[in-house]
């Protein structure tokens, strides 16, 4: 019984934590947030050169062939570092093909994809706040698709679209195809760009998924934000601690102050005790497949909604610099919204852990 | 306890909205058209009724409730009564209660009036909830101030004639004592206006720097070194009644929220989880109408003491108020909030008709326990002032 | 327009709390605690002499032709001094007369228990949390009363027993009538007794109350409950403010430890601006009839929540002792215990609140 | 990652189980008969495995995991192995630590074996969180010290033979210097026990008065002077590894309850509202759990530096969610709520079988952010040792 990193797991995290300190100084977050593309082919490239397009594809196919918590852990620091660019659909991507892609599916994109030349993205969101599958309105017949995907992420820049499909298919849609039409969406979160895409009878090619897969994609993305929003809560809580340390007002660091070091402490343990949640989904996932969807919920519910709650604290404890464009908390911030709201909400994520409770 | 306004009360109401429709449909109206609407609002004692005639007042009776049947009246016609809080809620009646005569003559009737906007230099960098540890400097070389440093926070700073701030003048006395409260001009060389860009994108603030800005050596407002007690002064009027009907408004934008999102594919009022939310929240919206009418009531009857510890807490109720208002609007607007809060948003402050606008108010929202006055401050002024608790343990600083 | 009190009804306030002061010192309100009868009848007398018992009884039966706000007012009082005696029950039975009897049962009644000779109580409560009146299963049929009731206050004590029936009805129980039973019930706030009645034809007498008098009498007792949530959660406060300014650790006074200082002041926060609430649900119960149930709803939920909300808050800052039976703090933890179920959790009200606003 | 236990792990489960069910079949077991129950299954290696077999104990390698294996078994026999927490749980491993030879051999075995029971005097009236402020006191007289003071919230004090505490023998020394750790017997003249009541109306503390209360020179654990330290050893004892699973078992009574209560005439946890609280306290529950098992794997690993901050919040995050659980557990018993706990809940401490228990649960709840460190304290302590802030501002005392 193991239940913590190994060496090799730690080693990964320290291996994207260095490359985002030396890849992603501070000014050049700013100038991507700014400037609002949400990617930067360069940054992409060599983040793939450490092999973060392909962590979780098997080795026979050109990845890693690591596990969805290898994954998760990476997203972690992803989270903390709000690393700018289309991981979270690319690795869903990747999954999905893994998973339910035929052996010609496979040997053509997967090892596109894990050298990061391919980047490829899911399309699961329709109007209404549709996530689920088996919510899904898009058409796909005679290797056609028609419909409307909401908030897909890097929708215009993908090569494929795993597009979610009536009665929860997937079916891969190549970029620029005729017949669909991506309209970009003006995100709060800057670190991760969406798009609108309109389907009228563009050529597509299903995968010969088995049943549930569409499900495994959802909770594997799940997982991956309930981790990126640890990273992102933990990074902002130290960041946090850090200020007050410093920022003087009354002649001493506000740290000082019993309320304000409390309310760090209560954010700290809101945050702490949860890093177990996207472990433990994260191996439920691979190793626990009937506990997976009731656990990447949980995980998906309660950190995306602890984190939310500790960056507003983190806002406040910076004061009115806090409120500002130009202090770096906003990204947390933002980020925050991103993964509390994408794939459902606390909310409809809190009803499924009841209902998969069998309550 | 008589919650009716009595037929005098009411008669006047219907005087005043006769007299908002007369004016409404010539809306919208021009800046000069509005100057009018606000003189003949003066000449018949809507507006200025605590103000000399003198200085472009209307001199009235002491009346709150004929002030508050204006402001509700002139609020719900849309007509533009009201001008910059800096101007007409904070230096005018600073000036009336402490200023000289000839500032009074100089500064209040062209405020009154709208020509002259005023902007605010209190806060700065490193001088935010500890206000009295500001730096930015005067120094008075033969009859003008000459003034040099750094403030933040500055609202209306572009469109202002003039601004009201604190500045150090007294280096060698102690913090709280060597502060003085300047006048200024805006326009002048060596004062530099930086747009400060807020969370959500929008601009509504400003830093202001000062390189050897000049002023004349009178326009103080109190005497050299007494600046704290003059802001202090001036922040009374800051924080004066928060309006229950402002509070029922943004709710009711809310449960409009409810009605056309959709939970399940049912409207949202229908949901329970959202029904329980939104009848707590009625509960917090009707404390804080409930406080205002308890307020109203006790300044109309001179029994403002009575009513000194709400007033203590309305900043920190009212924030917390609309952060659930914010909060569980930014729940309803669902898979939409992942969208950034539209120009359109970002320009009208709490749009609730647009689900961006709410996710707008959830970024703006964060503002609430940071903005004038601290929360963890107002709670320290709460249990010190309300409760007679002790003051904090201090640094020997 | 005036929202506030007048000297008069400052005046009943100034009278009830020393009256409580000097009859009710502190050693005897633990000995009546510890004793659980939640009554003795030397403190009733006098209570009643000084008009506690007929407040709201017209003048013309005996009482002080006062309104509901002043009834609630003297129960702000009451909540402050956890005085304990029928007084809710005894207020509720003398409302419904008053309001719905006939002239011979107002003449009958309302001047004995306005002089506090006769004690009155209602009986509202059954089996799985039923309160609301279109609930109520026990059957008035020939005279006679058949079924159950639970959580009646003074159930033993009361002369009589005002019974809600099926349909909304109300009869008039008296003392001990045949086929009655009375049960006592051990309540957790010895303050105000309760009993269990068992009716197996019962001899009893209809009110011949307008319809939408029960909801009346409920609606009156949840501004009742509200006003002493509303007194007890203050004087809590103001008891832990000065326990805060002399209890010592680490060499000074606790209230200069700054979240504890917070912790008083977010719980002084949460209660004063509520003060209003339980006013404008009695003034709306008299003069503004239409909205006085949503009125009424609102103020029981927001403010018995929020007192069970301080009343832990100002355990936790009285330390060990807080935890005791010893000391006085008890009471008013169980008093806001009492509050808050009497007549309806908040979530029931809360849903009330819903509905009756047409959401 | 790797949650399974293993074949060896497994067979040792299977082992330990066909074990308790041996005893199981006899149980309720006499006095005697758990003694033996003890013996053998110290014997076995399953009890004591930390402990020299010259004391007692079954003296076996290190193994985290057979730890939890053999606790999660016999917790679930309901057999009687878990003796009282002062005694086993804390002075064994203190004298382990820094006692004297004669001491471990004298106090030890028959701790082990349940025949001695032991207190704990920490706490006074005046010296709560400020726990270094105490005053009871001890003087050196001849060969005995003699003890006067008052100590408090001492549980099992009647049933227990000795006491060990922490008493002022330097009055000079500086606070934290002045405190030496004694062990005395119980039973003697001047040591009066007085059953302190809990707001619940449950009896399970103690107030202990000294009058000249006598124990010998050398019952003292460390120096004199040094009782601070000793208790912190001690202390790290009481805080240890918060059981995953007790908080599942008490969420699952919760579960139990919404299955059996109504709310308008369905059952509770088909309720939208309720479902949702209980949904969101599975995520705190399951972070209960998870992070026990990171501890778990992280000591049976040799690695407890990588849980050193978990650590500092188990305390907290355990009362805050149980403090959940009491309060979802008193609103699902509806009106019942106003009825006073039952003579059995008060025994069974967390009854979840009667409504009356939760209503007990509720009371319970009250003490979770006082005892055993407030919750205050606790995040000072995660602030200042976890995020690295900072001390409190101290008055100069």
């Amino acid at each position: 019984m193991h239940f913590g990193l190994t060496e090799e797991q730690e080693l990964l995290q320290q291996t994207i934590r260095e490359f985002a300190a030396s890849e992603l100084p501070a000014p050049k977050l700013r100038a991507l947030f700014d400037e609002g593309s949400g990617h930067d082919p360069g940054l992409w490239a060599k983040s793939a050169e450490i092999g973060l397009a392909g962590l979780t594809v098997p080795e026979s196919y050109g990845g890693a062939g690591l596990e969805l918590l290898d994954l998760a852990l990476a997203f972690e620091v992803l989270g903390e570092s709000a690393l700018p660019g289309p991981y979270l659909g690319h690795a869903l991507a990747a999954l999905a093909i893994a998973e339910g892609g035929s052996e010609d599916q496979k040997q053509r994109w997967l090892p596109r994809l894990a050298s990061g030349e391919a980047i490829g993205t899911v399309a699961l969101a329709e109007r209404n706040n549709v996530w689920e599958c088996a919510d899904w309105r898009v058409e796909f017949r005679d290797g056609a698709l028609a419909g409307e995907k909401e908030f897909v992420p890097y929708a215009q820049l993908a090569d494929l679209t795993l597009v979610g499909t009536v009665g929860g298919g997937l079916a891969v849609l190549e970029r620029d195809a005729e017949g669909s039409r991506v309209d970009a969406v003006d995100g709060v979160d800057r670190t991760r760009a969406l798009g609108r895409l309109e389907l009228t009878g563009a050529r597509a090619e299903a995968l010969p998924a088995p049943p549930g897969t569409a499900e495994r994609v959802l909770d594997a993305g799940r997982v991956l934000l309930a981790a990126d929003s640890f990273g992102g809560a933990w990074k902002l809580i130290e960041t946090t601690a850090e200020y007050t340390r410093t920022r003087e007002q009354f002649g001493t660091p506000i740290a000082q102050f019993q309320s304000v070091k409390h309310m760090l402490a209560d954010a700290a343990t809101e945050i702490e005790p949860a890093r177990g949640l996207f472990w433990y989904a994260a191996y439920a996932w691979e190793r626990l497949p009937e506990e997976s969807p009731r656990a990447a919920a949980t995980a998906k519910a309660h950190l995306t909604d602890r984190a939310a709650d500790v960056s507003r604290t983190c806002v406040e404890l910076h004061g009115g610099i806090g409120f500002t464009w130009e202090c770096d908390v906003q990204f947390w911030v933002k980020r925050a919204m991103f993964n509390r709201t994408f794939l459902g909400a606390p909310s409809a994520q809190l009803e499924r852990v009841a209902d998969l409770g069998g309550w | 306890m008589d919650l009716s306004f009595g037929p005098e009360y009411e008669a006047y109401r219907a005087e005043v909205r006769e007299f908002t429709a007369e004016w409404s449909a010539h809306a919208p109206l021009s800046h000069e058209r509005a100057a009018e609407f606000r003189d003949r609002a003066t000449e018949r004692g809507y507006l200025y009724r605590g103000i000399p005639k003198r200085y472009g007042g209307s001199e009235r009776e002491f009346d709150a409730f004929r002030e508050a049947i204006v402001a509700e009246e002139f609020d719900a016609s849309g007509l533009p009564w009201r001008l910059g809080a800096q101007g007409v809620g904070m230096i005018v009646p600073t000036l009336l209660e402490i200023g000289e005569e000839w500032q009074r003559e100089k500064f209040i009737p062209g405020t009154l009036r709208g020509d002259y906007v005023w902007c605010q230099g209190y806060s700065e960098p490193g001088a935010g909830s500890d206000l009295a540890s500001l730096r930015s400097s005067a120094r008075l070389e033969g009859d003008e101030w000459v003034i040099n440093g750094h403030k933040i926070w500055t609202s209306d700073a572009q469109d202002s004639n003039y601004m009201f701030g604190m500045f150090r003048t007294e280096p060698d006395a102690p913090k709280h004592a060597g502060i003085s409260y300047l006048l200024l001009e805006v326009d002048q060389p060596g004062l530099e206006i930086r747009p400060l860009r807020q969370i959500d994108g929008a601009v509504h603030f400003n830093e202001v720097f000062f390189d050897d800005v000049r002023t004349p050596a009178d326009w103080i407002v109190g005497k050299r070194g007494q600046g704290w007690q003059v802001a202090r002064v001036n922040l009374k009027y800051e924080r004066n009644l928060g309006g229950g009907s402002m509070m029922r408004r943004h709710f009711n934008g809310l449960l409009e929220l409810a009605r056309r999102s959709e939970i399940d594919g049912r409207p949202a009022i229908q949901d329970p989880v959202t029904r329980r939310r939104l009848a707590e929240l009625e509960g917090y919206v009707r404390c804080v109408e409930t406080t205002y009418m308890r307020q109203l009531s006790a300044t109309a009857n001179g029994e403002e003491q009575k009513v000194s510890l709400p007033i203590l807490m309305n900043k920190l109720y009212g924030t917390d108020t609309r952060e659930k208002i914010a909060r569980l609007g930014y729940d309803l607007v669902g898979s939409d909030g992942l969208r950034a809060p539209a120009e359109e948003d970002l320009k009208i402050q709490s749009n609730t008709e647009t689900v961006t606008g709410w996710v707008d108010q959830y970024l703006f929202s964060l503002a609430g326990p940071i903005a004038a006055g601290s929360s963890n401050i107002q709670r320290n002024i709460i249990g010190e002032r309300g409760l007679g608790l002790p003051r904090d343990l201090r640094s020997p600083s």
